[in-house]
């Protein structure tokens, strides 16, 4: 058979070179994705683009503030995604909590549920930076040192517990069973 | 004398048991009590307030009572009203009769009252539908003023207390 | 590689095997991870390609604002509130403002008012613009989406030179604005870019609006009648495809609206395209009332109130009492009613998105019957933001 | 026997190279109509690599595999049946109606595979894809019967070969209408709008391939880039008269070019009213094309 790992760099450049996104848009920063994806900024120059099907996708931007209710459909989201992936958080709110900081219902440090590669930091970050952001990670994957979904495969335990804090036990399944019986219902 | 007045005396001639008065232009304001606020939104909407633009919960802690204020809004006389009732703020005496088949959209400002502040509204059968809140505070009722917010926040997201500090002082 | 029978064995561990609802239905989650909804999530119960029940499903933004707002002083809260609506910002800052200026009994200069009448105006226009994008994106004419995205960026360089940002600009503050107009560049700016969009209406008319397939997607879809509107609190341009001359800038005038001239484009078919065709003619009259308001010149003067009040902020107090304050957004009618108990923090805020309306609702209604196709684009034209449901 | 099979691996190294800068070339155009500058003209091929090499892989079954490699092998061949300058291996073979059968058969296997994943997005882009592809035969049919009936013969490359003896076909009235029906038809073999129903991104999350990840999305990338190949050579043998390797490839840029300019600036159709649209003007067209070409 053919070693594969002799054709690595020609896999990472290829990699870093073709980012697709998850189209999901989870926060106020959604609103800067539409500016990066047209004219002024183009990220299609880089060979990003959105994708409406996890499966494709590499690149996963945070685009803002989380609240528990969007985590869970981020981590299934995540979970779709094939390896190798990435996640961009995006904003000081996935940081700290940002201007939500006492919000009962924003989470406070994404990295302690999905691993985060890239953070941008601001409120908003200008597409400025988030294209500095995306830079940033392109030079990670080149190098390799890019490997959050490594970190999520070796450390599955801690995330899941951590998850499991937050929304209770069993939460994926009753999320897929919720409305039911209000869909069954006359 | 001004459109606001006459509409006030037209509202009060039939509901006698309302106080009302006109706040400032384009702004009307009835105080009613809340076993009679299904027969007082009646009377509003025959007097051309079509449209109801929010029901908003106060919660006076010092009065141990909610304040629940029916927004309408008439489109014939570009005329605000407030309908103003108070009913005691205990999680079993805060029940309320639907108006959800006067103005249906009540029917989510309701819902969104049940979930913040714990107001029953009976008749309302989507009452128990999950809303905006997550499982974890559904029956918290967040938005009660003795919810303790803070102390909830740092225990459910285990963060530091470095944040308490006087919030007494801010400087913009 | 795991096989397709452990996966189900698997399932039926968990409890998690696929169950059918009743007879020849399914149940399809439509969001959050979709496309055509930002953030927001609609079950949807399916026959074949027809929608045969509908829940929405808010919440995934919900952060509690109205009760945060309660613990941050009067000011602060411009910069939280205004992240109510993300597509025009400027909304929740000025009926915020407009409130607390009732409240206080301030009477805001002219020429604060009129930069809080143009920011209204490029906010709405900005919106619109945004809408456009979204509409075409979910059409399927990606030219015009982008093409509205590329204008937008004309006003976003605008509003960053006049407020220091892009999208949040935290700018409308109680009692005026928050700085002067940078220069009487900035000005001629403005009006080159009113120009600018205006004769590039022509190309959304041709690729968007005049075209025979969108006219074909959105006609008699989500057909809504006037009872059934004004019953279900619906309001802004939904309201008038329904054939309801209704504006605020008419019925409550603010600001400077009184002065402007201007009109209400009214539709009477209720449907998806008519309440297209009235957006796109809204943003007509935008560009004319920003046309005017550039030819009336900003008035001299302040560009906030002197009050002594204002010289110490962080024991800035507003005397008690309540008032409500609402605008045109582009969404409908957007109001805030602010409660202050004479403290230095508000009693209670709340604001009104007109989404919670036309997002719950009405949305649940309209989808009944409709084909899978036709849910993205009821969606669009209801101008659905879900951020100002969930608060 | 060894030449044949050399002659047969260097059409596929050069289809699919080929197909890959069809579809970089179509992401670049577009991007220029949207003012952008859009990506490299290799892209699709990073893309493809890319999805080569991710490191896992979900596979739902025997016929989530196997779909993918019919859909593959089908457009392979059919790209060996049609007539490519002087080098192609089986153009004697090559009926009309096996190659349009052919270059339809993919659309299958990518159904059965997406069927088998049992997501029910990929379920609504199959009912829609399927519904598409009984839509396109009507007007498909009558294309080629004109073509047929015109030249007297079911056989690709004596069309050519007449072709190059009578002037290009859309130069006579009856197979104008037919390329006119048949190009529409291509609008919905490419995929582009507003015909592309199946994938719709805005609406059903791009529907049949909703599932494909990894391995399998970059086998379907190959298969499409093939099948830009082999759709617009075929196209461009029949109507524009073939010729050499290099007219041919100017052919096909050019019929490329409609389609991506046509799919700027229309909206989706929903699928009942394309499956309306197909069974009215293009039928109609194509139809006269053939009654006029059997006077």
């Amino acid at each position: 058979m053919v070693d594969w790992r002799l054709f690595e760099p020609l896999f990472n450049y290829a990699r870093k070179k073709s980012l697709w996104i998850v189209a999901f848009c989870t926060g106020c920063g959604g609103i800067e994705m539409p500016p990066l994806m047209t004219s002024r900024y183009d990220l299609e120059r880089f060979g990003m683009m959105p994708n409406p099907a996890p499966r494709m996708a590499d690149l996963f931007l945070i685009t803002g503030y989380v609240t528990p209710k969007t985590l869970k459909r981020i981590i299934i989201t995540y979970e779709l995604q094939p390896d190798p992936k990435y996640v961009l958080a995006h904003g000081s709110c996935p940081l700290n909590g940002g201007i939500y900081w006492d919000s009962y219902n924003a989470i406070k440090h994404l990295d302690r549920y999905i691993p985060v590669d890239v953070a941008i930091a601001g409120c908003m970050p200008r597409p400025e930076a988030v294209m500095d952001g995306i830079k940033k990670i392109m030079e990670m994957i080149e190098n390799g040192t890019a490997d959050g979904w490594k970190r999520y495969k070796e450390n599955y335990e801690w995330y899941k517990k951590n998850q499991d804090e937050l929304f209770g036990e069993g939460w994926r399944e009753k999320e897929a069973r919720r409305w039911i019986p209000w869909l069954k219902k006359k | 004398m001004a459109k606001e007045e006459v509409i006030v005396q037209k509202v009060l001639e039939k509901a006698p048991y309302a106080e009302g008065k006109v706040k400032r232009e384009r702004r009307i304001e009835f105080k009613v009590p809340a076993d009679r606020i299904r027969e007082f939104l009646m009377i509003m909407k025959e007097n051309n307030f079509e449209s109801m633009m929010q029901i908003t919960v106060v919660d006076w802690l010092k009065d141990g009572e909610f304040e629940l204020v029916y927004q309408l809004w008439s489109y014939t006389y570009a005329v605000h009203a407030f309908v103003k009732t108070r009913i005691p703020r205990d999680l079993d005496k805060a029940r309320m009769p639907t108006v959800k088949d006067i103005y249906p959209v009540a029917e989510t400002y309701e819902r969104d009252a049940h979930d913040f502040y714990g107001v029953y509204f009976e008749g309302n059968e989507k009452m128990e539908m999950p809303w905006i809140l997550d499982d974890a505070e559904q029956g918290l009722f967040p938005h009660r003023k003795d919810f303790d917010w803070l102390g909830y926040t740092k225990r459910k997201y285990k963060i530091l207390d470095r944040f308490d500090e006087d919030k007494d002082n801010y400087v913009i | 590689m795991v096989s397709q029978s452990e996966l189900v064995k698997e399932a039926r561990e968990n409890g998690m095997e696929l169950l059918p609802l009743d007879k020849d239905t399914y149940e399809l989650f439509f969001g959050p991870q979709h496309m055509a909804t930002e953030n927001f999530s609609i079950i949807l119960k399916m026959d074949g390609h027809r929608v045969v029940k509908a829940i929405a499903n808010p919440g995934f933004l919900h952060r509690g604002f109205e009760k945060l707002a309660e613990f941050r002083p009067w000011y602060t809260n411009i910069a939280l509130l205004l992240r109510i609506c993300v597509p025009e910002p400027d909304v929740p800052e000025a009926i915020y403002s407009m409130a607390v200026d009732e409240l206080m009994g301030w009477e805001v200069p002219e020429r604060a008012q009129w930069i809080r009448t143009v920011v209204l105006e490029m906010a709405r226009v900005s919106s619109y613009l945004f809408w456009t994008m979204g509409l075409g994106f979910k059409l399927g004419v990606y030219t015009a989406g982008q093409w509205a995205a590329a204008y937008r960026e004309r006003l976003m360089a605008l509003f960053e030179e006049l407020t220091g940002a892009r999208v949040y600009h935290i700018y409308t503050i109680p009692g005026g604005v928050r700085r002067d107009i940078p220069s009487d560049k900035w000005l001629r700016q403005l009006k080159d870019t009113v120009e600018y969009i205006k004769d590039k209406l022509k190309d959304f008319d041709n690729v968007l609006f005049e075209n025979y397939i969108t006219h074909r997607r959105m006609e008699g879809i989500g057909v809504m009648d006037k009872k059934f509107a004004l019953d279900e609190g619906v309001t802004g341009p939904n309201l008038r495809a329904t054939g309801v001359a209704a504006d605020v800038r008419k019925l409550d005038p603010y600001l400077f609206y009184p002065e402007l001239d201007f009109e209400i484009p009214v539709l009477k078919e209720g449907d998806a395209l008519a309440r297209a065709l009235v957006r796109r003619f809204e943003l007509e009259q935008d560009l004319y009332i920003l046309e005017q308001l550039l030819e009336m010149g900003p008035p001299s003067g302040a560009y906030k109130v002197q009050d002594p009040r204002l010289k110490a902020l962080p024991r800035f107090k507003v005397p008690a009492g309540e008032a409500y304050a609402h605008v045109e957004a582009t969404m409908g009618d957007f109001g805030a009613y602010v409660v202050s108990d004479g403290g230095s923090k508000p009693y209670r805020v709340q604001i009104r998105g007109p989404s919670i309306a036309h997002g719950i609702r009405v949305l649940e209604q309209l989808l009944v019957g409709a084909r899978i196709a036709d849910v993205p684009v009821i969606l669009m034209s209801l101008g659905n933001c879900p951020p100002d449901i969930d608060r | 026997m060894l030449e044949i099979a050399l002659r047969a691996f260097l059409i596929l190294i050069y289809a699919t190279f080929v197909g890959f800068m069809f579809m970089g070339i179509i992401r670049i155009v577009t991007a220029r109509i949207h003012r952008r500058v859009g990506p490299p003209i290799y892209q699709p091929i990073l893309d493809t690599i890319k999805l080569l090499s991710k490191k896992s892989n979900i596979t739902h079954g025997l016929i989530y595999d196997f779909g993918i490699i019919y859909a593959l092998g089908a457009t392979i061949l059919a790209l060996m049946f049609i007539p490519l300058g002087n080098i192609s291996i089986l153009r004697a073979y090559g009926d009309l109606i096996l190659i349009t059968f052919l270059l339809e058969i993919p659309m299958l296997g990518i159904m059965f595979a997406a069927m088998s994943s049992g997501n029910p997005w990929a379920g609504l882009g199959a009912q829609r894809a399927l519904l598409t592809l009984l839509a396109i035969q009507v007007p498909l049919g009558f294309a080629i019967i004109a073509l047929a009936q015109f030249y007297g013969t079911f056989s690709t490359y004596e069309i050519v070969m007449a072709q190059q003896a009578g002037g290009w076909s859309i130069f006579h009235l009856p197979l104008f209408l037919a390329a006119i029906a048949y190009d529409i038809v291509l609008q919905a073999m490419f995929g582009k709008e507003p015909f592309d129903i199946m994938i719709a991104p805005g609406e059903i999350s791009l529907g049949p391939m909703v599932e494909f990840g990894g391995k399998h999305m970059g086998m379907l990338q190959i298969q499409h880039a093939i099948a830009l190949f082999a759709e617009t050579l075929f196209f461009a043998n029949i109507f524009l008269g073939g010729g050499s390797i290099l007219v041919l490839l100017i052919k096909q840029v050019a019929v490329l070019m409609i389609a991506i300019f046509i799919g700027a600036i229309f909206p989706r159709f929903t699928i009942d009213q394309a499956a309306k649209f197909y069974w009215k003007w293009p039928t109609i067209i194509a139809a006269l094309g053939a009654i006029l070409a059997s006077l």
